[in-house]
C-alpha cells in the first residue's frame, strides 16, 4: 500500500460546471476524498416566485445549456399537471421525439468530445482534429444530425423556442421531418465505429455496489413521466419525488446532496439501462451485450458505454417516432391552457439522469413555489462515496499520485456531471 | 402552343441592342484598379493612386472634377470617393482618403500592388468652362481640399482661362495640412494660396484664425464687377460652408455661381438605395456638386 | 488545434491576426460556450482562425497568454469578481458572450427581490450560502465587445470573430428583431393575440423567437433609439397585463425595468 | 385592347394548363389571427384551390419575388491574394402573379419608374420584372385602403390580363400577347353588350366601396411648407422605428450593402438588404454623425419621399394607398391620418 498519496484538481475540466477533486492519504490512511462543488447558484427556484405560468419552462429551461430541452420539458410537465392538462399523443411524440435528439446530441458531445482524450492520452479533442480527424468527423456528424433535428422540432437547439405548455407552437413540416429518416439510418454506422473505437478502450475495473434510480419503463424504455423505481426495490410515483430524492445539505459544495435507501444512490444511463434493460432497441442490446453490459453492473466507469448504448436506442426509436408521425394525420399543435391553483410535478430522463420540476400555483397560474432535483445534484453523493474506493483500492494497488488523478479524473467524467445545473 | 413561359435574359438582350446610356449591366460593373501608390498624407490621410488594370478600361473611364466613385475591397466594403486628381489623365484617379471607419480603416493595411475595384464616377461635378474668363474662389476647409483638387488641378492646367485665382484653405492645425508640397507648385501657377490654422505650433509662421477671416480680406473692398464674375466652390464640412455661403451671399456673389458638395450616406451612387438623400433629393444623382440656390432649396441640407 | 501549427492565414495578401483566445464562465447554463462548438459545419475553419489558449469545457490545457478572454456569465460572488479582474488584466479584448454577461441574463431575476436573505432560504433552508446582487461583467469590469443573446446566435459569433481577424469593423444590428420577422414573412405575433418584444429589442438573432411562432422576450436586449414606452402603451391596449409586459421587459436584465 | 369573357369554371383549367410548366405565385391563406379571420399571403402554389381569388389585401406585398429582403449582388472568389467578381441577378426562371389587386400591380408600375426607366436601371429588378406574367384581378375595396385617392385603384398597364367578376363570368382585359396565346387553351368568346352592361354594373358597385379618402390636393407643396410643422413629432413619439411600414409596402425599396468574408475565407459577397428609411442608422455617416437621428426626422422623411420626392421626380406619389404600413404599424400610424394632421395642423 502506498503511504501518501495527494490529489488536488482545481476546477475539473471537460465537465461542465465547477467542481474540485481533493484526495489525500497517510501513512495509508484515506484521510480526506472529497468531491467538492463550488459553483455559484443563480437561485432559479426563488427567480420564478411571483411571476406567471409562462415564465416556468421558458426560464428553467436556462439552469443548463446541455439540458436546456430536458429542463423545459420537465417544467411544461411540471405546470400540465398541475393544470390538469394532457398533452396528445402527436404532442407526445414530439416532444419524445426532441428529447432522444438531446440524448444523442449530449451523449455524442460527452463520448466523443470530453471523454475520448482521457483514452487517447490527450488533453482535449483538439489535437485529434488532426491526429484523428475521421472519429472527429463522425463525431461532429451525429451531434450535427441530432442539433438539426432540435431546430426542426423543437425551434432551437437549446433553449427551444417552440416547446411551450399545451404542446407546440408550431409544428416541423412533414417534409423535414421525412428528410431525417435517412440520414438517422445512416447514423447507425457512425455509431458503430464509435463503439468499435471503444471497444479498443480498457474501461477502468472498479466496481461498488450502487442503488441505481431512474424512471420506469412500462412498455417503452422511459424517458419522459411515469413512476419511479430503484434498484433496491422502491417503486413510487413522481409526485413523491421528495421522499426519493431526501435532499441535504454538505459543508463543502454549494449543490444539494440526495440519498435513498442507502447512503448515495447513482441516476444516469446506467441507472436506466440497469432498470429498463427489456425496453432496450434490439440493435441497442447488442452493442450493450458486446461491452458486457448486462444488468446488474456496477461499474461506473461502463457509465460511458451505457450512453453510447442508449444513442443507438435513441436513434432507433427516432426513426419509429418519425415514421409513426409521418403516417398521422397532424392535428392542432397546442390545446388551451386553463390554469388552476395547485401542485405538479414533471420528471423527465435528461442525460444525466431523472429530473424532477415541481411548481405550486395559486388560482391565477401564479407561481408560489418552485423546486428542481437535478440528476448530478442526485449523483453527487455516489461520486464521492465512489470517489473513496477508488482512492483506497488505488492506492492498495500502488499507483502514482498522477495516474490516481486521472482515474479519479475519469471517474467523476464518467458521470458526465453538470455541476452548474445541480446547483442551478 | 404550350403554355410555357421563357425565360428573358434581359441583360444580355440589351447588351446586344445597347450603345444607349441604359445600359444594365452597367449597375455593377466593376473595374479592378491596382493600387499603385499609397502615399501618407497626414496620421489620417493617404493618398493613394489607383490605375485601372485593362488598358482599354483605361481610356473609357473619364471624369469631371467634382465627381465621386464607389471603392470596393471584396468582403470588407464600398464606399464613396470624390476623385482627387486631374481630369486630364485617363484610367488614373488619385483618392485622399481618410481613416473613418472599416473600408477606409482597412485600406491603410492593404498597400501598393493590391487590386481594388472601381464603379464610377459619379454624381454632378463642377462646370469648369462655365467658369472661363471669371475669377475663382477655391474654398477648402479640411478633408474639403480632396475634392477641390481635381477643380484646382483643372484650372491650373487651363490658367489662361481664369482671371483671378485665390485658393483659401484651413484646417485646425498645421499638422491637418494636406498636399503641402503641391503648394509651392500651386503658386508658380500665378495661383493666390491663403492657407489659415485655427491653432499654430511653434513651425508655424502663417495665419491663424478662422477661414472666414481670410476670405473676408479677400472679398472686401472689391468692385461690383468682381464679385458678379466670380465663382466659389466650397468644399468642407457642413458648418463651415453654412458660414462661408452666406459671407459670399452678403458680398452679392450669385447663388447660382457659388458651388458645394455635399456628403451623405451612401451605397449605391446610382440612385436606388435612397440612403443619401436630402428631403427627397439623391446626392449621388442631383450631387454631390450643388449650387447654392439648389441647397437652400433642398430641406434638411444644411 | 495548438498541435496544428496552421501557416498564417491571409486574406486579400494581408495576414490574418489569429488571437489567442479564452473562454471563462460565470454563474451561467453555459449554453453559449456550448453554442460555440455547436455549429458542426464550421467549426473546423472557426477553430483555425483563433488559437484556443483556455477552455475549460473542453480542453485540461490552461494558459493565461490570451488576448482575447470571452466572459460567459454573470457576477455574483466576491471570488468571481477577483477572479474576472485578473481575467481583465490579462486580456486585451474583454468581451462579454451572452445575455447574462451583456445584462446579468435570467439570473438578475434575483435583484427584484429586497431582502436576500429570503432568497437564499427559498432555496438552501437554513444553509449558509454566500450570494450577493448579480451584476452584468460591465458593471464590474470594462467591456470591449458584447455578443448579445440567450442563447447567443453562432452564426453571429462566428462572424464577429471572423471580422476580429480580419481586422474589420464589428457591426451589430442598431434596428430591432422585427426588421429581421417581417424579412421572414412571419405572422405577426400580436395578430394572434400574443405579445412580442420584436418591436424594440436588437435584431441578430433573426428572428429567432417569432420564426417558431412565439413572442420575443428581448433576450437581446434593446435595439438602438428602441421606443420602450410607447410599446409598454401598445401591449396594454392590446390586452396585455402591466405583469405580463414587465416580464417580459425584465427576464434578461437588457431593458432597465425601474 | 382585346377583352374576352369566359365562364367561371374555366379559370381553374387555365391554372391548371398554365401549372403544367411554369412557377405560380397567389394569394393564400397562410393563417388565420385571434379574431379567426384569414391572413392571405402571396406564396408559391400548385393547388388551384389553395389560391384564395377572394382575398381581401395581403400582409405583406409579393416584394419578395421581385425586391428580395436579402439577396446577393456579387459574390467574389478569393485566391492568391486576387479576387473575382460574379454576378447573378437571381432570377432564373419565370414567375406567373395569380391574382394581383390594381394597387399591387401600379406598385410595380411605380416602382419601374425608379428601378428600370431611370438613368441606372437596377438589372436585379430588370431581370424578375421581365419575367413576370401577371394576371390582375378586381379587389374588394377595404376599409383600410385609400388607392382611390392616390389614383391607383385602377390598372391601366404592367399586367398581362386582368379579370373581373361578372358573377357567372369573367370578364377579361388581354393586354399581351403572351396572355393572348395561353388563352387560347380555354374556353372563352367575345363579351355581348349585356356582359358590358355587368361589367360597369360591377365597376360601379366596387367605387361605391371605396370609404377611405386623402385629400392630395397640393400635396407635396404642404409637406414642403409644413416641414418644421409639430405633429411631426407627435407622429414621431409614437413610431417604434421598426421598419414594419416599410417591408409591408409594395413600394419601399431602400436597401442597404453589406459585404462578408465566407468563414472558409475563399470567397466573399456583397449583399443587399432591404432597409428602412424608419431605422435609425438610415443616415449615418462614418464617425457617427447622423443626419437623421431622431425618430421623427426619419418617419417624416418617409413621407417626403414618397408624397413629394417622387411626386417631384415622376409626377405621381410613391404610395398606391394600399393600406398595409397603416395596418400593420403597432402604434396605428396610417397614412390618411398622417396627411391630415399636416394638413390640419394637428394630429387628430
Ligand atoms: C460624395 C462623397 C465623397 C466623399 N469623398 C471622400 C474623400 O474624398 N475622402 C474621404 O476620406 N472621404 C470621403 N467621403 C466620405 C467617405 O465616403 C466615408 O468616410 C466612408 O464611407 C467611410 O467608410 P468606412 O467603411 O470606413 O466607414 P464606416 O463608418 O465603417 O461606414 C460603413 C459604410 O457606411 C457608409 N458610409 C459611412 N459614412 C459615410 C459617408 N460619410 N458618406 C457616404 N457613405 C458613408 C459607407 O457605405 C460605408 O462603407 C465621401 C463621401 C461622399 C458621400
Ligand atoms: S411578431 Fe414581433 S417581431 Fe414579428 S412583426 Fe410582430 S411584433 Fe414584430
Ligand atoms: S426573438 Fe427575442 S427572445 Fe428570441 S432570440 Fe431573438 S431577441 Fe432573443
Ligand atoms: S406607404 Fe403604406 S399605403 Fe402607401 S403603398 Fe406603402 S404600404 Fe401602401
Amino acid at each position: 500500500m502506498k503511504k501518501t498519496v495527494n490529489v488536488n484538481v482545481k476546477h475539473l475540466t471537460r465537465v461542465e460546471g465547477h467542481g474540485n477533486i481533493h484526495i489525500k492519504i497517510r501513512n495509508g490512511q484515506l484521510m480526506e476524498a472529497q468531491w467538492e462543488i463550488i459553483e455559484t447558484p443563480r437561485f432559479f427556484e426563488a427567480l420564478l416566485v411571483g411571476r406567471h405560468w409562462d415564465n416556468a419552462p421558458w426560464i428553467t429551461g436556462r439552469i443548463c445549456g446541455i439540458c436546456s430541452i430536458g429542463h423545459t420539458l420537465a417544467s411544461i410537465r411540471a405546470v400540465e399537471n398541475a393544470f390538469d392538462i394532457v398533452p396528445d399523443e402527436q404532442t407526445q411524440k414530439l416532444r419524445l421525439l426532441l428529447k432522444h435528439m438531446e440524448t444523442l446530441q449530449s451523449h455524442s458531445l460527452h463520448l466523443c468530445f470530453l471523454v475520448l482524450p482521457d483514452f487517447m492520452n490527450a488533453g482535449s479533442v483538439f489535437p485529434l482534429i488532426n491526429s484523428h480527424g475521421e472519429i472527429v468527423a463522425h463525431a461532429a456528424k451525429i451531434k450535427g444530425l441530432a442539433n438539426e433535428i432540435c431546430d426542426c422540432v423543437g425551434g432551437r437547439r437549446l433553449h427551444p423556442t417552440r416547446t411551450v405548455v399545451g404542446g407546440f407552437t408550431k409544428l416541423p413540416s412533414k417534409q423535414e421531418l421525412s428528410a431525417f429518416v435517412q440520414r438517422l439510418k445512416n447514423i447507425v454506422e457512425d455509431l458503430m465505429i464509435v463503439a468499435d473505437l471503444f471497444s479498443g478502450f480498457k474501461i477502468p475495473d472498479f466496481a461498488r455496489e450502487t442503488e441505481f434510480v431512474s424512471l420506469k419503463g412500462k412498455d417503452h424504455y422511459p424517458f419522459i413521466g411515469g413512476d419511479v423505481v430503484s434498484s433496491d426495490g422502491v417503486q413510487m410515483r413522481e409526485q413523491d419525488y421528495k421522499k426519493l430524492t431526501n435532499e441535504y445539505m454538505v459543508p463543502h459544495s454549494t449543490s444539494k446532496w440526495c440519498r435513498l435507501s442507502r447512503d448515495s444512490f447513482a441516476v444516469g444511463s446506467l441507472a436506466r439501462l440497469n432498470n429498463n434493460f427489456e425496453f432496450l432497441h434490439p440493435v441497442a442490446k447488442d452493442i450493450a451485450r458486446r461491452f458486457n453490459l448486462i444488468p446488474i453492473n456496477h461499474n461506473p466507469f461502463m457509465n460511458n458505454i451505457a450512453q453510447l448504448v442508449e444513442c443507438v436506442h435513441v436513434v432507433m426509436d427516432s426513426i419509429r417516432l418519425i415514421e409513426e408521425l409521418l403516417n398521422s394525420k397532424f392535428t392542432a399543435p397546442r390545446q388551451e391552457v386553463r390554469p388552476k391553483s395547485g401542485v405538479g410535478v414533471g420528471a423527465v430522463e435528461v442525460p444525466r439522469g431523472v429530473l424532477y420540476h415541481c411548481y405550486e400555483f395559486d388560482s391565477k397560474g401564479k407561481i408560489i413555489k418552485s423546486d428542481c432535483v437535478i440528476p448530478t445534484g442526485q449523483n453527487h453523493a455516489n461520486i464521492q462515496h465512489d470517489l473513496e474506493a477508488l482512492a483506497k483500492e488505488y492506492a492498495i494497488r500502488g499507483e502514482k499520485d498522477r495516474d490516481i488523478e486521472l482515474l479519479a479524473s475519469m471517474l467523476v467524467r464518467a458521470y458526465d456531471p453538470c455541476i452548474s445545473c445541480s446547483v442551478h | 402552343m404550350k403554355p410555357e413561359l421563357k425565360f428573358t435574359d434581359v441583360i444580355s438582350q440589351q447588351e446586344k441592342t445597347q450603345k444607349r446610356k441604359n445600359d444594365l449591366s452597367s449597375f455593377e460593373y466593376t473595374y479592378r484598379a491596382e493600387i499603385t501608390s499609397a502615399y501618407q498624407l497626414t496620421d489620417m490621410e493617404t493618398l493613394y493612386r489607383l490605375q485601372i488594370i485593362n488598358p482599354d478600361e483605361r481610356r473609357r473611364f473619364t471624369f469631371i472634377p467634382g465627381q465621386f466613385l464607389m471603392l470596393e475591397v471584396p468582403g470588407i466594403g464600398e464606399a464613396p470617393f470624390s476623385i482627387s486628381s486631374s481630369p486630364s489623365i485617363h484610367g488614373e484617379v488619385e483618392l485622399c482618403i481618410r481613416k473613418a471607419g472599416n473600408l477606409t480603416n482597412y485600406l491603410s493595411k492593404i498597400g501598393r500592388g493590391a487590386v481594388v475595384g472601381i464603379r464610377g464616377p459619379f454624381g454632378t461635378g463642377f462646370p469648369m468652362e462655365e467658369m472661363h474668363g471669371q475669377n475663382i474662389l477655391l474654398i477648402a476647409g479640411g478633408l474639403g481640399l480632396a475634392p477641390l483638387r481635381a477643380p484646382i488641378a483643372y484650372v491650373q492646367e487651363n490658367r489662361s482661362h481664369f482671371k483671378e485665382v485665390n485658393i483659401i484653405y484651413g484646417t485646425k492645425s498645421p499638422a491637418h495640412l494636406l498636399f503641402t508640397y503641391q503648394y509651392d507648385l500651386w503658386s508658380k501657377d500665378d495661383i493666390n494660396l491663403n492657407i489659415i490654422v485655427e491653432k499654430a505650433d511653434p513651425s508655424w509662421k502663417g495665419s491663424v484664425g478662422m477661414l472666414t477671416e481670410t476670405l473676408l480680406k479677400i472679398l472686401t473692398g472689391r468692385d461690383d464687377a468682381f464679385y458678379s464674375n466670380t465663382y466659389a466652390i466650397v468644399c468642407g464640412p457642413p458648418v463651415m460652408f453654412k458660414f462661408v455661403c452666406s459671407m459670399l451671399n452678403k458680398f452679392h456673389i450669385p447663388m447660382q455661381k457659388m458651388f458645394v458638395s455635399l456628403e451623405r450616406r451612401m451605397h449605391c451612387g446610382m440612385g436606388k438605395c435612397c440612403r443619401c438623400n436630402v428631403g427627397s433629393t439623391y446626392t449621388c444623382l442631383k450631387g454631390p456638386v450643388f449650387d447654392y440656390w439648389t441647397v437652400m432649396n433642398l430641406k434638411e441640407a444644411i | 488545434m495548438r498541435a496544428k501549427k496552421a501557416d498564417t492565414k491571409t486574406y486579400l495578401g494581408i495576414p490574418l491576426y489569429r488571437p489567442k483566445v479564452a473562454f471563462f464562465e460565470f454563474s451561467s447554463c453555459e449554453g453559449c460556450q456550448l453554442q460555440m462548438v455547436n455549429n458542426e459545419n464550421t467549426l473546423l475553419d472557426f477553430l483555425s482562425l483563433v488559437e484556443v489558449v483556455n477552455f475549460r469545457e473542453a480542453m485540461t490545457e490552461r494558459s493565461d497568454a490570451y488576448e482575447i478572454a470571452f466572459i460567459e456569465g454573470s457576477i455574483t460572488r466576491d471570488d468571481e469578481v477577483k477572479r474576472l479582474k485578473a481575467i481583465r488584466k490579462n486580456a486585451k479584448v474583454l468581451v462579454a458572450l451572452g445575455s447574462c454577461a451583456c445584462f446579468g441574463g435570467v439570473n438578475q431575476l434575483k435583484n427584484r427581490f429586497k431582502n436576500l436573505e429570503w432568497v437564499k432560504k427559498q432555496v438552501y433552508g437554513k444553509h449558509p450560502i454566500d450570494t450577493g446582487a448579480v451584476r452584468a461583467v460591465g458593471d464590474v469590469v470594462p467591456v470591449n465587445l458584447m455578443i448579445y443573446g440567450c442563447p447567443i446566435k453562432k452564426e453571429e459569433v462566428e462572424k464577429i470573430v471572423l471580422d476580429l481577424a480580419l481586422g474589420k469593423s464589428i457591426v451589430v444590428p442598431q434596428y430591432p428583431v422585427c426588421m429581421e420577422c417581417k424579412a421572414n414573412e412571419n405572422i405577426c405575433l400580436f395578430d394572434l393575440g400574443e405579445p412580442c418584444l420584436g418591436p424594440i429589442t436588437r435584431a441578430g438573432c433573426n428572428s429567432w423567437c417569432p420564426n417558431s411562432g412565439a413572442g420575443c422576450w428581448g433576450c437581446r436586449g434593446p435595439a438602438e433609439d428602441a421606443n420602450v414606452e410607447y410599446m409598454k402603451k401598445i401591449m396594454k391596449e392590446k390586452g396585455f397585463s402591466e405583469k405580463t409586459i414587465l416580464e417580459r421587459l425584465d427576464c434578461f436584465g437588457g431593458f432597465k425595468t425601474k | 385592347m382585346i377583352f374576352r369573357v369566359f365562364e367561371k369554371k374555366e379559370l381553374k383549367n387555365f391554372f391548371e394548363v398554365l401549372t403544367v410548366h411554369n412557377r405560380i405565385v397567389g394569394p393564400v391563406e397562410a393563417g388565420r389571427d385571434k379574431k379567426n379571420n384569414p391572413i392571405y399571403s402571396f406564396t408559391e402554389v400548385s393547388d388551384f384551390n389553395n389560391i384564395k381569388l377572394d382575398y381581401t389585401t395581403t400582409k405583406l406585398p409579393a416584394k419578395r419575388y421581385f425586391l428580395p429582403f436579402h439577396e446577393d449582388l456579387s459574390t467574389f472568389r478569393i485566391d492568391n491574394g486576387d479576387w473575382q467578381k460574379t454576378i447573378d441577378y437571381n432570377a432564373n426562371q419565370p414567375l406567373i402573379f395569380f391574382g394581383l389587386h390594381p394597387c399591387d400591380i401600379n406598385a410595380l408600375n411605380k416602382l419601374d419608374k425608379v428601378l428600370l426607366h431611370s438613368v441606372y436601371p437596377m438589372p436585379y429588378y430588370a431581370a424578375k420584372r421581365k419575367n413576370m406574367f401577371i394576371i390582375g384581378i378586381d379587389c374588394v375595396p377595404q376599409p383600410f385602403c385609400f388607392c382611390r385617392s392616390m389614383g391607383s385603384d385602377t390598372a391601366l398597364h404592367g399586367f398581362d390580363m386582368f379579370i373581373t367578376d361578372l358573377g357567372a363570368k369573367f370578364f377579361v382585359e388581354i393586354l399581351t400577347d403572351t396572355a393572348y396565346n395561353f388563352l387560347k387553351n380555354i374556353k372563352k368568346e367575345e363579351p355581348r353588350e349585356k356582359d358590358h352592361v355587368l361589367y360597369m354594373k360591377a365597376v360601379s358597385e366596387r367605387n361605391k366601396k371605396f370609404t377611405t379618402k386623402v385629400d392630395t390636393t397640393d400635396l407635396a407643396k404642404i409637406l414642403d411648407m409644413e416641414f418644421q410643422s409639430e405633429v411631426w413629432k407627435q407622429w414621431g413619439d409614437k413610431c417604434l422605428a421598426c421598419g414594419t411600414c416599410s417591408n409591408a409596402c409594395p413600394t419601399c425599396y431602400c436597401y442597404g450593402v453589406e459585404e462578408t468574408v465566407d468563414i472558409d475565407l475563399k470567397g466573399a459577397r456583397k449583399t443587399k438588404m432591404l432597409h428602412s428609411c424608419n431605422l435609425i442608422d438610415f443616415a449615418e455617416v462614418a464617425g457617427g454623425h447622423n443626419f437623421r437621428a431622431e425618430r421623427h426626422s426619419r418617419l417624416k422623411y418617409r413621407y417626403y419621399h414618397k408624397h413629394r420626392g417622387f411626386v417631384e421626380a415622376f409626377e405621381e406619389s410613391l404610395c398606391v394607398g394600399c393600406g398595409r404600413c397603416g395596418e400593420s404599424c403597432l402604434s396605428g400610424i396610417k397614412v390618411p391620418e398622417v396627411i391630415a394632421s399636416v394638413r390640419g395642423g394637428k394630429v387628430k
